[in-house]
Parts: structure tokens; C-alpha cells; sequence
């Protein structure tokens, strides 16, 4: 399994039968292949029951997600409105949002839509992050260049405060708890000594530290 | 039972150098392409567009961008357009960035006589600045008021002559509040249906916010 | 596809004194009866109501008031009801009157993880008394607050087995705002349907609101 | 015509096709019988198209309005629900509504939900009020004991602050004017006196002063 699909199957674990959940694009993506059945997912642009891309008569406009991908709505889906959408979003109704990050902070805070002076829109991503129970950031542990991504305080535009529950990167799985970071999973042949020179917080290690499935 | 109906040069007419006009759609999708076309016809420039995106380059809401009509927006991102982009960072386009379920609930008040709604979203970051603070009950929450537009353009999938509206699928999303939060509201409608044809259950918007439908 | 049906002993277990409990309906029209009379039969008293009314007296919610269940109530009138007028003037049930508009926002505000929305309704009367005014772009606004309850009882035309639900005429009227705005929403159907049986544009609540549907 | 149908009738021709209304209880809902046709009426329990009361299988729960009367709806109804409904109230969607009257200010200040005491309730009048584009008012020029009710200020508690256009009386019809309360109309045999000394403002008599029709 490729690195990307490896990540999108690891935080498809944290989803249960009957949950809602809103994918973000990228990897988080690629979750929905991997959720355990009864899950259905949502997307802000006003549905629920998002199913496989589709194809021949069955593509067309009115059934496409926040992506511009277009899709079969599965049995039992729904239609709203954006205002109605932003509701669900923003009461708790959906179990998890997953989303790509740029930065997070040790307490949770998450940049993942602009990088300083490209601010091109937010689209629902704070709205989001606001309200999901859950909030799963999936990305690459530090930058293509090296730098870390994970940080003792976020230096882009923030998308929200003290919001992330999960960060699941190649590397490493982290919780975001009261103390700080807390490193629950890494690769086969990793020492937590190895992911800690790749961040800027100190790591809480946990005790049952656990090997992430390759 | 007044008709709604009205040519294209009469609407094409309604359109003025310097208006706001809001436009339903959602990423190219669920779009009302051929209002789109009329305001371009109609020569108005300087205009404020109220719209979740700015869609693709010279394509859907990206064609007012592309011959150059727009000079502000309020909008949830621009990413998508490879042209709003650079002209916003060349500052001729004026770009007011709004989370996404705080400019539905923005257009939603314009529309429903409120003047604004209290979220958490946007709190601690740049969407805050420049708004109210507002304490409830001992929570904080910004305030985001109420957003309106002088013209809608709608598109649904069906409307019957008195205006009621229905959507399809995802092209939904933002059409029923756009129809809500303006001084005048013109549908582009797929397919004219006979009244009660959906049944008074289906209906998504009421005629009472359509004043016109385009003809043809 | 976990199922939402539940049998009537599971839902009566459910009601404890002190609970605030939201009932959709307008005039004992669109009221949940059944659940009403499982709120009865659960014995749970010193409840608060939110309800757009009382009903008659000893008629669908007046059941709960004529059985002596009610300590408080908010509400937009309780004139029909010939049992409540005089237990509020005889300070027996404490009634929060919110003007009609206001309430439906309120509630949508509970559900939809607003703090609250501005409205011109009620300024300078006694409904804008304790209330903090505030003012956006030099106009005066009332903050109605958002209202939840712990319960919601809904009464829907049909349920699917994920909850989605749609409503019948004047039926609807608070039916889908109390469904939202509760920690557990529970509904009485008068039709259960099978998945997509009426077309995902027709879903008038969404399923993700819905916890619990009463099986009979 | 009897006195209550005479004032409904009155009332009505403030209606113009296209308009959507909304009826209060008592003579208010009267005037929907004389209402020009392509008018259709709201009521605030969620419908735009009221029609005429419902018998035999037609009569259902499921089509009343806000005074739990059971109508038919009429071909072009909508179906929406309560937040819906006042959002079309308070955008000022509805060119007019129609209610009874406690009391009336010089100023066009309305109570007619309740008398000091006595609060059962507003229901949705405060909005309408506020929202609708014409607010009319239809009562008795005084109560059954003879006491003026329309008044320098109202006594009772008030629905809003304003607010009122017309006033359609057994005896007159007033306008609510930037110079305070015009007096349009008269019933043949009486004199502007006469209509005067049963409000306390001091009314302006219009240069047009009219007939009301019996």
C-alpha cells in the first residue's frame, strides 16, 4: 500500500458505523475508501451519502462533492442547503472532519489554508474545525524541504484554535490531550527519539506506545 | 396570477454599472450560466459580486472575472480562478474572504429580515478581525451581519409560474439563500412546471422571493 | 445502516423529572401525541416545556400541562389553553413568552451551533426586556439567544430507517427546528418508508438529526 | 352587509394581485373574501395559498392555519416551515398584515396581544408587525363601554413601536402620516366632529375627505 493510502486507512480507524464524516481534499480523501460500513460521508455543498465517482448518465452536475468530483449518492442520502450543511457542521453533528495541514501547534491550533500573504479563502474549512467532534489532520510530518510542521505556535493564519484531535502523518500518529502532544503510534523501526528531532514541542510519550500498520 | 416570465432583453436591461449581485453555485456547479451571459451582455462594469466562489477561469461566475466586471467580492475562497487570483494580489480586485457556514448564515439573515447571527467559527483567527465580540450566556462568539445584494441570479431546476422553486441534488447549496437576501431575485430555471405539477410539500423556495423568471 | 427504531417501553425510560423537553406542533396541529403520552406514562415531572404553545386543555401537549408535569414554559402564547392561563397567573407555571418569529430562530440557533441572531421584532415592547441590544452598521437589532432543550419530540409524516424525514402541509411548522436543537431527538412518523422510497430532494430533516424513531 | 363584513371588504381594497397577506383572527379573516384575485394568503404556521375552509376527506390536520381553521389550499401553495415562514414575514415579503386593534397611538404604536395583567401571549403578531409592508389595523373606533382606542399613547402593552398604516373602523378609516393620524374616510352622515370627539390625538382631516362605503 502506497504512503498516501497507508495514512487515509490509519485515520479511518478512528470512524464507526453511523457516523457522519466530511473529507477534506488529498489524502483525507481517500478515507472513505477505508470506512467500516454504515459510515456515510457529508459534503458542506449540501449532502449526505456521497458514494463512488460516477460514470456514463450517471454523471452529471447536481450530484458533485465540495471537490468538483462527481458521484453516485448511496441508499438513504439527503439534501440541503449550504445553510442548512453549515448547520449539521457547526452543531456536532459530524463525528469527524478530516483535513490536510500546513502547521499545527502543541495545543491543537491548525493552519491549513493560507500560507502568509495567499490568502485565497478558508472555503468551510473553519467552520469545520469549529464543529466536528473530531478533527483528524493528516499530513506528511515535516515539509518536502525538512522544516517541521508541527510547532510550538503557528506562524500561518490560523484556521482554528485549539481544535485538533488527531494529527496522523508517514511517520507517526499523535493525540492532541491537555499535556501537549501525546505520541501514540510510529513506523516499524522508528524510536520516538526520531520523531521528536522532527518537531518543535516536546512529545508526551505514551506508554502503550503502538506500531502504525505499515 | 401575475406571470413571472420575462424576455431576455428585459432582463439583460436591469443590469448597471456598480451594482451588487449575488449568484447562487457552488465550484462551477449549480451556477445560472445564462444570467451569467446577461450581465455580460448588458455591459455593466464595476460590479460587487456576492458568490461562494468565483469558479473556474473565464468559465460559469469566472466569465464576469475574465471581461473584467468585477471589482469586489464577498466570497468563501477564489483558489479555483487562476485569474481572481493574481488580480486580487495586484489589488484590482478587492477579495473579502468569509468561512464558508458563516456566509450562508450572512445571506441567510439579508434575506430573512435579521441583522446578524453570532458563531464561533472564525474566532481567533483573521476572519475575526474588524467584527464584534459579542458574550452570551458566558460563551464568546463573533458576530457576522447580515449580507444583501440589489440583484440574484438563481438557478433551479424547476419553477412554476408563480416562482415556486425546486433544486437537484448538490446543485442546491447556496440558490435558496441567494433567492432570499436581495432587493430583486430572477430565476434561471431548467424546466417551467404546471402549478402544484411537484406538489406544495417539494417546494424549496416559496415564490414570494422570485420576482422574475428568464424566458426561453 | 444502524437502525433508529426503538420500542415504546426504551423511549418512556428515557424521560427524568427536571428535564427540558422540546415538542414540535402549532395549535394541536403536527404534534407528536404519542410520545406526548410517553412522557406521561414515564411518571417525570417538574419538566420545562418549549413549545410554540400549550395546545387546548387536556389536548395533545395540554396533556402534559393538565397532568401537572410543566414547572416552566417557553412559548409564544398560551391563550387556548384554558388550564395554563391560570396556573401562570397563579405563579403554579412560569411562562417565558417569545414573540412567534424570534422562538423559530432561537431554536434553529440551538441547533445549528449559533449563539443567537438579531432581530428588529420586539424592540421597544416587553419582549426586548433583560434582552442586550445591539447595534451593526448604525442599526438597532434585539440578541435573541440560542434555546436547546435535552429532548426533542418530533412528529414527521415519514421516517426511513436513518431518520430522514418529510412532513406533511402545516404539520411541518416547528417540527424540523425542534428537531435540531435537542441533545436526543426522538420521532413519532405516521408512515415509515424504505430508504430513497421519497427521493433525497424531498428529505426535509436529514437523518443526522434524528437519534431515535418510536416503533409502532 | 353586516359591519364586520363591511370593514373586512374595506380592508381588502388596500389588496393588489400579486400581493401576498396575511390574515389575523376575527374580521381580519374575513377580508380574504374580498380580495381581488392572484392575491394568495400566508399564514404563519408555514403556508403561502390558504384556501377555502376544508370538508369531508379534505378536511385533515395537516392543512390549518394559525387560527386552527381547516382550509384547502389553493393551486401555487407553498409549504415551508416556522423559521421559514418568518423570514418571508420579517424581509418584508408580505405587502400587508391584517390584525385586530387593543389600542393605536398618534404615533402608530399598536397593542392588541394584551391588557396590563392579562399576557397569554403574542404569538407571531410582533414580527408581523415589524415585518409586513403595510401594517392595517381593524377595529372598533372605541370599546363596548365607550372608551376611545385610538389614543395619544397606548396604555396596553404594545406589539410594536410605529408600526401601523391604515386603521379601518366601523366609522372611518385612518391613515398613519408623518403629521399624525389622517382621516380618509367617513361613513355618509357623519361629520369629521363626530369622528374626532371619540379619539383623544387630534386628528387632520384629508382635503379629499371620502365616503366609506356601507
Amino acid at each position: 500500500m502506497d504512503k498516501r493510502n497507508r495514512m487515509a486507512k490509519r485515520v479511518a480507524e478512528y470512524f464507526k458505523p453511523g457516523d457522519i464524516i466530511n473529507l477534506g481534499i488529498g489524502i483525507p480523501s481517500l478515507c472513505g475508501n477505508y470506512a467500516p460500513k454504515g459510515v456515510m460521508l457529508h459534503t458542506e455543498n449540501g449532502l449526505i451519502g456521497v458514494g463512488p465517482a460516477s460514470t456514463g448518465l450517471q454523471n452529471v452536475e447536481s450530484f458533485s462533492n465540495a471537490n468538483a468530483m462527481r458521484f453516485v449518492p448511496v441508499p438513504g442520502s439527503s439534501v440541503f442547503d449550504s445553510a442548512e450543511s453549515f448547520a449539521i457542521v457547526r452543531s456536532g453533528r459530524l463525528a469527524a472532519t478530516v483535513l490536510g495541514g500546513l502547521q499545527v501547534s502543541v495545543k491543537g491550533d491548525l493552519a491549513n489554508w493560507a500560507r502568509p500573504g495567499k490568502t485565497v479563502g478558508m472555503g468551510g474549512a473553519m467552520d469545520l474545525v469549529n464543529g466536528a467532534r473530531q478533527v483528524i489532520v493528516t499530513m506528511d510530518l515535516v515539509t518536502k524541504t525538512g522544516e517541521p510542521k508541527i510547532l510550538n505556535e503557528c506562524t500561518f493564519p490560523l484556521t482554528g484554535k485549539a481544535c485538533v484531535s488527531h494529527i496522523v502523518t508517514d511517520q507517526c500518529v499523535i493525540d492532541v490531550v491537555p499535556e501537549g502532544l501525546l505520541l501514540r503510534e510510529i513506523l516499524e523501526g522508528l524510536a520516538p527519539e526520531d520523531i521528536q528531532k522532527q518537531v518543535e514541542p516536546t512529545l508526551v510519550v505514551a506508554g502503550d506506545l503502538a506500531v502504525m500498520a505499515e | 396570477m401575475l406571470g413571472k416570465l420575462r424576455a431576455r432583453e428585459e432582463i439583460v436591461a436591469l443590469f448597471k454599472d456598480g451594482q451588487t449581485i449575488a449568484i447562487g453555485g457552488f465550484a462551477n456547479h449549480g451556477t445560472p450560466n445564462e444570467l451569467i451571459e446577461c450581465v455580460i451582455d448588458s455591459g455593466a462594469r464595476h460590479l460587487t459580486l456576492v458568490s461562494n466562489d468565483t469558479g473556474d477561469a473565464n468559465l460559469t461566475i469566472g466569465r464576469l472575472v475574465h471581461e473584467g466586471r468585477i471589482d469586489k467580492v464577498f466570497c468563501s475562497h477564489i483558489g479555483m480562478n487562476t485569474e481572481t487570483v493574481p488580480l486580487k494580489e495586484a489589488g484590482k480586485i478587492d477579495v473579502t474572504l468569509i468561512p464558508q457556514g458563516s456566509f450562508a448564515e450572512r445571506l441567510r439573515c439579508g434575506g430573512s429580515g435579521l441583522g446578524g447571527v453570532l458563531t464561533k467559527t472564525g474566532l481567533g483567527t483573521i476572519a475575526a478581525e474588524g467584527k464584534q465580540i459579542i458574550e452570551v450566556a458566558g460563551e464568546t462568539y463573533l458576530l457576522e451581519p447580515a449580507l444583501r445584494a440589489e440583484i440574484a441570479l438563481v438557478r433551479a431546476r424547476t419553477a412554476d409560474p408563480l416562482g415556486n422553486l425546486t433544486y437537484r441534488g448538490t446543485s442546491r447549496n447556496f440558490n435558496p439563500l441567494v433567492a432570499k437576501c436581495s432587493d430583486l431575485t430572477i430565476v434561471e430555471a431548467d424546466m417551467m412546471v404546471e402549478l402544484d405539477e411537484v406538489g406544495l410539500d417539494h417546494i424549496v423556495t416559496p415564490g414570494v422571493f422570485v420576482d422574475m423568471i428568464l424566458a426561453r
